[in-house]
């Protein structure tokens, strides 16, 4: 399927922006796509974003994000799918695009992590999951993570180190990217020094919040030959939210037929795919979207990892600019800029995180645990 | 602000309440409007006994606002022994001794307090069965 | 045009319900929609919600509304627009079922206030204004609707107890209507004794916060005849955000492109349409909603609702289960809400809110102060 | 958690620091990165003299939280000498004597504290112009 062109990109860096407020880092995100999409003017603006509203943040965004770019009388939504927003707003879009309502859509992902102490982030992202049986019983997001990773190293026998190889495939991939949070490669030792946050789950397993976003300018498919980069395929799915479930089955369903939809849509298999952009916001959620795209077998995503199977270079390069990871995990913001960093992929514009010959790309974003999943394919 | 949430919810909180599909017997925890299983509105409220055992354990040393005070404490899944899997915190039982497959049973404590001046939640937590 | 058919319906009442959260209000109405339309799943899950975020509610709301009510793999997005959010979600899913993603859609609004105290809510509500600028120099909507109404009382040389007569339709309407939450007539007495929020603007000038949620069930429209009604335009603009321009130009200008949009796709005027149900969540803004929908000239609201040409069975009966003002403010369910009732009029089931010969019926969400406006034309 | 905000908001509140597009010459309050009038990224910082004229002015007496402890007090719009309106609280001057068309110079005052032990945020008021 052709459903639509990439035609402009914007990001900020992710990381600490003392001096951007919410609405700011939009503007900076979307004015640079708009500046590359020059000519023409989008006639809608979706933002997705997903802790602006428990932090107490700019309401409405994205009509403040439209009109501080100059952009009057245009249709605007924010969409607030807890970490899984940015696909949802890219999904949004498409949808706006494909029913003919409009020519060009302005997306932005944004978030802002900084205003608030660490405590209070976790809190408010803990709302994500079931915010009265889960975030009311002192379940966060690193808790429910832990206890699949307890399981997971249960079930499949692995040891509990060899998460680390994901974390280091996230880090090497951010040691090149200057616009990334944690911008150093891992040490294995620093990885298995690192401080409990909920034994089996460390520091290092988390992918750190910071500020960022990061947009992009989507237009109908044009009937000419076009250089863009083309989106080839769409799904959302969401089911089953809840740490049991994931903790149990070891699976993230919702991941699975998103992507297999996805990747039917654009006629491509998994082996096919230059690039996988996936949403490690977490080892342990890395890992289960590894098996959850077909990367690995169930319970070998870590071994593959080990054998640099997710390396740029490697078999399957994922996580190319760094991921959640290391790259930094801009919530909200991270589906759209996993889209941008796909396309700077196929346009051969990646500089030193450029994968050789890429062709397409794989976008997974994840909200509550996995139990919403947004998948697009670029080519 | 959390007053009517946790008046709401004490039912679930206290006496572990959920809801028995009265069309094709589901239990389900906690209480729902709709059957999970076949989607009808006719559901009855069902206590569970409160036993179970632990799928999962995890020791949080790094709490979301609101547990801080509680670390280091044990997180776990417990599968009741009607079915239904919840999420919570074990008590009486040292975090780095508990671990998955351990017989436990609801007992009520104090699970957070909503701010500083904000009302103490009570509610449900799991201990090891025939603890004190 | 014919975008959709809306062949399920649900509503809670609007008002205190202590016994239900915020994700059970989407199931009871959500529920009571799926039932009507028996017989059909939908495949997606749109929720709108205004203030869950602020006042730490269930994240990824649209996730846990569509798991809750037994629909597992469903694309699920929640919109948070502020006020408006209703109307973009019934207006998202429009573009879901046109880009034929979906063949049926639920929509669900919902909105949960009473958790929490009246000042706090207000302080919530007013991060839906610039939330730095306006919400941070201690101005809510009921401020900049005062500071509005100051104007238009000095501009248009009106006595300020006409404001009266907007009420007072509202809640003739609502005193018909056994789900509304003010469900009495307004004595114009009482309304002149009403305390003060900011002088002009008095309790009865604002409508009443409360809970409730709505729900319909939108299909691609049907290739065979059929009874169902037909959403036969659609459009959504912001523009202008801002007290100062609110207040300055005392018009709505995204509502008046909105409404003419979407009258111009139903191939009808102001003038041809049998119902309106606008956003009055004051006084003050029902003016300027009944101005720019262009029921009565600029300065004229007023004198329009006096004469009782927006009662039922008057000139253009608007407001007719009550409006926000009467049948309550249920803020970001207000949308769907309206369309619901919309519907009924259309279906012959309003009961004793019933429009004699109801054949179409504009319906029109506001967000911030009215700079983002959602209008759908029903027939 | 409004420690960053106030600061990366100060020169705004405490001294009325908008911009100026170096393209097109528009001024608007408060600062921002692209220019409402041309779209330009290209703008330098303006701070606006601080002299105004009420536009609509409104007493308030129930107060969104954090500012109770004001009232009452009135709520104003100021339309600048240089062009922006201004929504702002007026001070030194009794809320029933405000009225529309009334001269006002830009004063700092205290306007809010953030939660019982949050920031105080001081920022901008205007009072009537010659006032003490
Ligand atoms: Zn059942
Ligand atoms: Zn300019």
């Amino acid at each position: 399927m052709h459903l639509a062109d990439i035609i402009g990109i914007g990001r900020t860096a992710a990381g600490e922006h003392w001096r951007r407020s919410l609405v700011d880092l939009c503007v900076e995100a979307g004015g640079a796509a708009l500046d590359e999409a020059r000519g023409t003017t989008p006639t809608a603006v979706i933002v997705g974003n997903a802790l602006g509203g428990v932090l107490g943040d700019q309401q409405n965004l994205a009509l403040y994000a439209a009109s501080r770019l100059g952009l009057e009388r245009v249709e605007t939504h924010t969409v607030a799918d807890d970490e899984a927003s940015g696909g949802s707003a890219v999904r949004v879009a498409l949808a706006l695009l494909a029913a003919g309502l409009h020519e060009r859509v302005l997306v932005i992902g944004a978030e802002k992590t900084t205003d608030a102490l660490p405590d209070g982030v976790e809190a408010a992202r803990a709302k994500g999951l079931d915010a009265v049986r889960e975030a009311g019983f002192g379940m966060g997001p690193s808790v429910g993570a832990a206890l699949a990773m307890r399981r997971y190293i249960d079930e499949h026998r692995v040891d509990r180190d060899l998460f680390y190889h994901l974390a280091a495939t996230a880090h090497a991939h951010a040691a090149l990217n200057p616009l990334a949070f944690l911008s150093w490669p891992l040490p294995e030792e620093q990885y298995r020094c690192s401080p409990v946050v909920a034994e089996p789950f460390t520091v290092c397993d988390g992918a750190p919040l910071c500020d960022g976003a990061a947009a992009v300018v989507l237009a109908r498919p044009s009937q000419r030959a076009s250089s863009a980069i083309r989106i080839a395929g769409s799904s959302a799915v969401s089911c089953r939210p809840g740490i049991a479930g994931l903790a149990v089955d070891l699976s993230l369903p919702a991941a699975e037929r998103s992507a297999a939809a996805a990747l039917s849509q654009a006629g491509l298999a998994a082996r096919d795919v230059s690039v996988f952009e996936l949403h490690d916001s977490s080892t342990l959620m890395a890992a289960l979207s590894v098996e959850a795209v077909g990367l690995a077998p169930r319970g070998k995503a870590l071994d593959f990892a080990a054998r640099g199977g997710l390396r740029i270079g490697g078999e399957r390069p994922a996580l190319t600019f760094g991921g959640l990871k290391a790259r930094g995990h801009v919530m909200g913001a991270a589906g759209v800029c996993q889209i941008a960093e796909g396309a700077l992929q196929l346009r051969g514009e990646a500089g030193t995180n450029q994968v050789a010959g890429a062709k397409s790309a794989l976008v997974q974003c994840l909200g509550s645990l996995g139990a919403t999943a947004v998948t697009h394919v670029l080519a | 602000m959390d007053i009517a949430r946790s008046w709401r919810q004490q039912d679930s909180n206290l006496r572990l309440v959920g809801s028995r599909c009265r069309v094709c017997e589901a239990l389900v925890f906690p209480q729902r409007l709709r059957c999970p299983s076949c989607g009808g509105a006719d559901l009855a409220d069902h206590a569970f006994q409160g036993g179970g055992t632990t799928v999962s354990v995890a020791t949080v040393r790094e709490a979301p606002r609101g547990f801080a005070g509680q670390v280091p404490y044990a997180a776990a899944l417990v599968r009741l022994d009607e079915g239904p899997v919840v999420a919570a915190m074990l008590a009486d039982v040292e975090p780095e001794e508990a671990c998955p497959g351990m017989r436990v049973s609801m007992i009520t404590r104090r699970i957070r307090q909503d701010g500083d001046d904000g009302p103490i939640v009570y509610g449900y937590k799991f201990a090891p069965e025939g603890s004190p």
